[in-house]
């Protein structure tokens, strides 16, 4: 038996106009955490795929315990002991959630699936997370942190080898990633190794062991976790000397301007079974943050105020004019933009390319008539692609086609090329790194001291404290605090989030 | 980074088209024989575009149904009713001139032309309406007027073929402009119709984006259910013109059998022009090609000879190789050595 | 709402029972309408009448569910009832004529799956190929009509359990066996699960490790299969093999599924569904026939607007309870 | 207490017409129509739109509704005989019209109508006599399959293999409609264009079709390509008395009065032979003009 239990050497994989990885070696120890790093559109969920056979890799050969391994698809992965939650949530929205947890392998009594079983086994694996919800609803109609526990619970019942997570916390909360890390912790104790992608370097720190790093598709390095300090390690990532990185270390002011001119302003806005009545205001000005726990009605609050869901009671006004908003087109007129939560389903328009899905939001603002030619699309989409850092090779690349965080980069850019005055943002830095998250907060907060308004929603309190002036608190679909200036600090919103309303 | 070095999508089906042509050139004797015959163009190429206008009318439309992930599967019927409407429009309004009264009216082109149009996009409106503001599945919403749609254009004709001849309107199907046949010049004033409402405006943009993710449209402020009206409400309407050029061809309405299962020619012609069936892109030139695939076979088994009873089996075996060829798998592995070879070559400067 | 709770039917069945309803209203309206309407041979006729559809139906529902389309089953029907008659002529015993007649489309569809997944085409063009391939077949087989001579299908084709004044026929218990069949596979089988679970979304499928490729070929095999097996069970309603059978068949499948609820881009889907849209199809050609007054275009309009009319009231039924539902949240 | 329908109510008579998709069709169903309307039957009429399985359906139908006399047009000469039988069982008699079905003689009470072999047949004698048994033809078949084009196809060949000759140099399926038929010669016609003298149509649809197709190629249909069609529909007498078409074989669609005389006699309890032929008629070009007032579809 080899002391490794998976190693790659050389691999190699082109898509067209991209090297995606180049001669990159890998190496996992058994027992072993170890942390997969890189910026977006370094190749860790390439790496991840080649390995999985998701798709051919160009060279390069995959050991498992000391054999080289050819599958050709998750399936023989999964023969071969190896289980994945791959980047996005890839599950069935079709299908119930304890069918979700379960399907491919189903406990089957006098020949038929034993459903009462597959809902108990369901019921309880959950439980292991906390979560108690309805296992036989669809698991579409549940939220996207929901679906991405229910991802990775299913991984962790698949009794494997090694167990691969690319990027499994994006859009979990706190409490969500320790009971995840409960999980891997004891996984770890008995002897399964685990590959954790992230942008989150507390996590790192807090799970791995050891550290690979990718850079640009090629191998930077492997490291011991205990070694490297969390500035070493972003400089690995980024690959800029040391005093370069200084500037990270800065937080926007959360000072508040109380003269503020009024840019928004519920009174009462609500929707019977979807959120309860709220008021807030937000400014010219303003970064407002909205905290809660998952399901709490943030993105409920961001949907309603953008025309999505039109809330059956209250009213709304913008710069102090009642104004009801039905659609999103609307909203848009009102030089409102909601850059939405679900990236997936939401978000991308797969067949597009970058340019169009960055024009898009704009062009609907312009109206039908004044259409935004391709030589107008490109200066816009070369200009967000220079000032997002996104990594395509061209701006015709299709959308789909690019790696999950810098997906997200054009979607906020999207947003951000609608010039709003409000601009909501949910979850706007899920899957970034740290080089480009730290970018984007500067962004939105220049943003807000050049006049707009930002509604900022984050499952990363530490974020929401970094970039607000103001928080508002929710908590089971209610607003039931509000923190504003210096008040704002991860532990006062937790104890709000905690202390049941004041 | 390298740049992005693709062979373009609509090599594939244009290799189709040049190796059935290439069979005729070799095999066929005078199929690319072309004379100048009363002032105008004369040739089984001649004929091939000339029969393909219809259905190419119908296909350029079908797309941007396709694209925005529908399906309208009541253009055959949409175009009988148009053809019905026309005849009848030359006759007055009577079915009966069979009785030999010869008070017969024959109407003006503009009204023989107008009235089935407008009736044509009333139709497609309703099927757009369905689909967008009721929310019915595009099948099952354009199977409802497939279905009465006939019944409709023969109730309107009384189940007879109405004759008529009417020099004016006869021009729409067997005239020729320039030479060039005018029901394929009528399929390239669509195309440029379809091209000018695409292009110059947004419309294009958010017919894929529609196709693309319905939900996200929604989010990025389309209105989308205007897109989708848009679209059958197209589709209505190339079916209507469609149907002009046939009635005018034939100088008679067929109701029974005009348009019968032309959707299916239409919508394989869109997608063997590589449009995907789950919407989200389209290929309009693909399309054009695709018709072109299909008209040209269909002369060449007719100028040939081939039996009847192998028609559909010969149609069968030219449509798998066209799709094989152009298949992702086939693409992909040609597609793949060219890529990593480029690689190699990038990296090695 | 509470009522519908209580019998342990959840919101998510609503547009089946809603489908089932508008079936059962239609029925009424037919009985209350036309003298004899209501009697066991009109129920069980529209049994025997609409089981080739009925069987078409059940495969073509599961290709749908798992996000295909198969335009193949109408020519298949026709081809498969044409190798019975031509094999009978011959004299090729019978013992090997249903086994060769009910593998001809399970092979067809066997191929088509394959080209489908392993060139990644299209599957309403591999499909439509297959459809012209069949209809040549046949018509290389024989281009005029063909009687079936042995006895054993005539007996098959006059057997029938004597239920009232009905005949419950082969074609009528072989719809209904498939039927439970095709429940039962879509319930409690994994084959049954993957169907969904690819038609839900075929990438996620992939990334769960369930083995794509062989359910998608498989899911083709066996809407061939059903095809083949309707083209024999309708050698017992003609005794004959004709080259024209079953045109326009595949769009009746089709709208058998969707209106039973099936969505045509997958993932959702019932067969009981799939045996009320075949019915009530069914049904809407009785009554013409019972009505008697319908020219062919009365015939078309009426069976477009009792489809539209069917599909309306099932919208409206399904989002008065939903709305029944969010009033009481 | 719905079933019985009382003595003196007027007879129930249900007809099953196959498909409505040309003229000749909608002639017959007027026929049978108008003349249940002039002898006072109560009729329940039904058209299958080309599928036979709808015509099963619906004759199982009128069995279930207890009509007293059915007609039917089949669809296909197979496939009636576990419906004709379930008839025969209700003791209901069937009358066929215009196409027989190969099934034993005793399953239905009589066939009125013509045959389409013996129509191929007198079209290839008058083709024949006008040609002086030397032709070239290019054939317009019906659609594949469906009897009358299979029949006429061999009643005419079986006259024309007499003649050396006579040669088919070109035969393709026009689909008994107008545009295919016109479509097809177009291709005929660029193929073979001076090769052709005569073209022989399974039905007047294709034929006017094909007219049309010879005059835009720059020939006179009628001299310098005759041709000739199965059926007599009025467009084709419109036709010849332009000069256009050559000679018809008629295949009546006037059965009504002929199938309700059968019923009746069946309902007396009286015996017919089992195939009444009906009146057609062979027309040629110069009697055309005389006749073409009279003709009703
Ligand atoms: N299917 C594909 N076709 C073309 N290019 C691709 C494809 N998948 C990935 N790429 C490219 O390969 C590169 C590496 O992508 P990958 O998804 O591995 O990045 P990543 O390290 O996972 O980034 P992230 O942190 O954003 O998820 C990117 O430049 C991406 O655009
Ligand atoms: N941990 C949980 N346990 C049970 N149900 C949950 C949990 N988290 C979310 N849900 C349910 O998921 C559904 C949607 O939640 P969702 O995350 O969309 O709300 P949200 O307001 O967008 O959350 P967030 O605060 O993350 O924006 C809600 O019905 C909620 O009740
Ligand atoms: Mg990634
Ligand atoms: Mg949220």
């Amino acid at each position: 038996m080899s002391e490794k239990l998976l190693e790659a050497k050389g691999v190699s994989k082109t898509f067209p106009g991209v090297r995606a990885l180049s001669n990159v070696d890998f190496a996992l120890g058994r027992g072993e955490i170890h942390g997969l790093m890189g910026e977006n559109g370094a190749g860790k969920s390439t790496l991840i795929k080649a390995i999985t056979g998701v798709f051919p890799r160009d060279e390069g050969d995959i050991f498992l315990d000391g054999e080289v391994i050819h599958p050709h698809s998750p399936m023989d992965a999964e023969a071969l002991g190896i289980s994945t939650v791959y980047q996005e949530v890839n599950l069935l929205p079709n299908l119930s959630v304890a069918e979700n947890l379960i399907i491919g392998r189903q406990p089957m009594k006098r020949g038929c699936i034993d459903w009462k079983t597959i809902n108990n086994d369901a019921i309880k694996i959950l439980q292991k997370f906390d979560i108690n919800i309805d296992v036989t609803e669809l698991l579409g109609s549940y939220s996207i942190a929901i679906q991405q526990m229910v991802a990775i619970a299913r991984a962790l019942e698949l009794d494997s080898k090694l167990l691969i997570l690319d990027e499994p916390t994006s859009s979990l909360n706190l409490d969500e990633v320790q009971k995840l890390f409960i999980q891997m912790r004891r996984l770890k104790e008995e002897g399964q190794s685990i590959i954790f992608v992230t942008h989150f370097l507390d996590q790192v720190f807090e799970i791995t062991d050891k550290i690979t790093v990718l850079r640009n598709g090629e191998y930077v390095g492997e490291y011991n976790t205990a070694d490297l300090t969390k500035l070493d390690l972003i400089s690995k990532l980024m690959g800029k000397a040391l005093d370069e990185l200084k500037e990270f270390e800065h937080i926007a002011e959360n000072k508040v301007d109380e003269d503020a001119e009024a840019l928004l302003c519920t009174d009462g806005s609500g929707k019977a079974g979807y959120l309860n009545p709220f008021n807030i205001y937000i400014n010219k000005g303003d970064v407002v943050g909205l905290a809660g726990l998952l399901g709490s009605g943030r993105s409920e609050i961001a949907n309603m105020l953008f025309g999505i869901v039109k809330p059956d009671k209250g009213s709304m006004s913008i710069r102090n004019k009642k104004i009801k908003i039905s659609s999103p087109a609307q909203a848009l007129k009102n030089h409102i933009a909601l850059c939405p939560e679900d990236r997936k389903n939401e978000g991308i328009i797969a067949g597009l390319s970058v340019k169009e899905n960055i024009v898009l939001a704009l062009q609907v603002k312009q109206g039908w008539l004044k259409n935004i030619n391709t030589r107008k699309q490109n200066e816009l989409a070369r200009k967000y692609i220079d000032m997002l850092d996104i990594k395509t090779p061209s701006v015709d690349q299709a959308i789909e086609n690019l790696s999950g965080g810098n997906q997200q980069k054009v979607i906020v850019a999207r947003w951000l090329a609608t010039n709003p005055e409000l601009l909501i943002v949910d979850e706007p830095t899920r899957g970034i790194d740290v080089g480009a998250k730290t970018e984007i907060q500067k962004l939105i907060v220049q943003l807000a001291q050049d006049g707009m308004g930002v509604l900022f929603i984050s499952s990363e309190i530490e974020e929401v404290v970094r970039c607000s002036n103001r928080v508002y608190v929710l908590q089971e679909r209610s607003v039931v605090g509000e923190l504003a200036g210096s008040d704002i600090d991860e532990h006062k919103i937790m104890h709000t989030i905690a202390g049941k309303g004041e | 980074m390298l740049k992005g070095k693709q062979i373009p999508k609509i090599i594939w089906p244009l290799l189709a088209l040049a190796a059935i042509l290439l069979f005729n050139l070799l095999f066929t004797d005078h199929f690319f024989r072309i004379t100048i015959r009363d002032g105008h163009l004369f040739g089984s190429l001649i004929d091939i575009l000339r029969r393909c206008a219809p259905t190419m009318i119908m296909a350029i439309a079908m797309t941007y149904v396709i694209a925005t992930g529908g399906i309208d599967i009541s253009v055959g019927s949409v175009l009988a009713i148009s053809g019905s409407i026309a005849s009848l429009v030359v006759w007055g309004g009577s079915t009966n001139y069979l009785a030999g009264d010869d008070e017969a009216i024959y109407a003006a082109v503009g009204l023989i032309i107008l009235i089935p149009l407008l009736a044509s996009l009333a139709l497609g409106a309703f099927n757009g309406l369905m689909v967008s503001v009721v929310g019915l599945q595009p099948f099952i919403a354009t199977l409802i007027l497939m279905t009465a749609g006939r019944g409709i254009a023969q109730l309107l004709t009384g189940g007879k073929v109405l004759n008529f001849s009417h020099a004016g309107f006869e021009f729409v199907g067997r005239g020729y402009f320039l030479g060039i046949p005018f029901p394929f010049i009528l399929a390239m004033l669509v195309l440029l119709l379809g091209l000018a409402i695409t292009k110059l405006t947004p419309m294009g943009l958010y017919i894929q984006a529609v196709g693309g993710n319905r939900s996200a449209s929604q989010y990025s402020g389309i209105n989308t259910k205007f897109v989708i009206l848009f679209v059958y409400i197209f589709s209505g309407f190339a079916a209507g013109l469609a149907g002009l050029v046939m009635t005018a061809d034939i100088t008679g309405a067929d109701a029974g059998f005009m348009g019968l299962y032309m959707e299916l020619d239409a919508i394989l012609a869109v997608v063997i022009g590589g449009t995907p069936m789950e919407g989200g892109k389209y290929n309009l030139k693909g399309t054009v090609v695709g018709v072109l695939i299909i008209q040209t076979l269909t002369t060449t088994i007719l100028t040939r000879g081939v039996p009847p009873e192998y028609t559909t089996i010969v149609k069968a075996i030219v449509v798998l190789a066209v799709l094989i060829i152009q298949s992702r798998k086939v693409r992909e592995l040609i597609e793949h050595r060219t890529m990593i070879r480029a690689a190699k070559e990038a990296e090695s400067v | 709402m509470k009522l519908l709770e209580k019998l342990g039917i959840s919101r998510r069945s609503m547009p089946l029972i809603a489908t089932f309803v508008v079936f059962i209203a239609l029925y009424v309206y037919g009985g209350i309408s036309y003298r004899n309407f209501f009697s066991a041979r009109v129920f069980f006729n529209l049994l025997t009448d609409n089981a080739v559809l009925g069987i078409t139906a059940v495969g073509m529902t599961f290709v749908i569910i798992s996000g295909g389309i198969d335009l193949s089953v109408g020519a298949v029907i026709s081809t498969t009832a044409m190798a019975v008659a031509v094999m009978t002529q011959a004299g090729v015993p019978n013992g090997l004529v249903i086994p060769i007649a009910l593998l001809y489309g399970t092979v067809l569809g066997f191929l088509m799956g394959f080209i489908i997944e392993y060139f990644k085409a299209p599957p309403f063009i591999v499909t439509l190929a297959g459809m012209f391939f069949s209809r040549g077949f046949g018509y290389v087989l024989s281009l005029s009509s063909v009687p079936i001579v042995y006895e054993f299908y005539a007996k098959a084709s006059a057997f029938g359990l004597k239920i009232g004044n009905g005949r419950f026929t082969i074609p009528g218990i072989a719809l209904i066996v498939v039927i439970i069949a095709a429940i039962f596979l879509s319930r409690s089988t994994k084959f049954g699960r993957n169907i969904y679970a690819i038609g839900g979304s075929e990438q996620s499928a992939v990334f769960m490790g369930l083995p794509v490729f062989r359910v998608k070929v498989l899911v083709y095999t066996l809407s061939g299969f059903c095809a083949s097996l309707a083209g024999f069970i309708y050698t017992f309603y003609t005794l004959s093999g004709y080259g024209l059978a079953g045109i326009g068949l595949e769009m009746d499948a089709i709208a058998s599924a969707v209106i039973g609820g099936t969505l045509m881009t997958g993932g959702y889907g019932t067969i009981f569904g799939t045996l009320i849209g075949t019915l009530i199809q069914g049904l809407i050609k009785t009554i013409i026939s019972f009505n008697g007054q319908f020219s062919v275009y009365w015939i078309r309009l009426f069976t477009g607007g009792m489809l539209l009319l069917f599909i309306l009231l099932q919208k409206a039924f399904v989002a008065g309870t939903a709305g029944m539902k969010k009033a009481e949240g | 207490g719905q079933q019985d329908a009382g003595a003196d109510s007027p007879k129930v008579v249900g007809f099953s017409q196959c498909d409505s998709q040309q003229a000749w069709r909608w002639a017959e169903t007027e026929s049978v129509q108008g003349e249940a309307a002039v002898r006072g039957y109560e009729l329940k009429y039904n058209d299958a739109q080309a599928v036979q399985a709808n015509q099963i359906a619906a004759v199982r139908s009128f069995i279930a509704q207890g009509v007293d006399g059915i007609i039917l047009a089949p669809q296909v000469m197979t496939g009636f005989g576990p419906v004709l039988q379930e008839a025969k069982d209700a003791g209901i008699p069937v009358v066929l019209v215009d196409r027989l079905v190969a099934e034993d003689e005793d399953m239905y009470y009589t066939f009125i109508g013509s045959d389409f072999v013996w129509e191929g047949e007198r079209m290839a004698e008058i083709v024949v006599e006008e040609t002086g048994g030397k032709a070239r033809i290019a054939e317009l078949q019906g659609t594949p399959g469906a009897d009358p084009t299979i029949d006429r196809k061999k009643g005419f060949e079986n006259i024309i293999n007499d003649y050396p000759d006579m040669n088919i140099v070109l035969s393709q399926t026009g689909d008994f409609n107008r545009t295919k038929g016109k479509e097809v010669m177009e291709a005929f016609l660029k193929a073979e264009g001076e090769n052709i003298d005569v073209v022989y149509c399974h039905n007047d649809d294709m034929a006017i079709g094909a007219i049309q197709a010879i005059k835009e190629y720059g020939k006179d249909p009628g001299k310098d390509i005759l041709v000739y069609s199965i059926d007599g529909i009025k467009d084709a007498f419109q036709a010849m008395v332009d000069g256009d078409l050559n000679a018809v074989v008629e295949c009546t669609p006037l059965l009504g009065p002929q199938a309700y005389d059968a019923l009746e006699a069946a309902w007396a309890g009286e015996v017919l032979p089992k195939w009444v032929m009906s009146e057609d008629g062979i027309f040629l070009q110069k009697d055309a003009a005389s006749i073409i007032d009279s003709r009703k579809y």
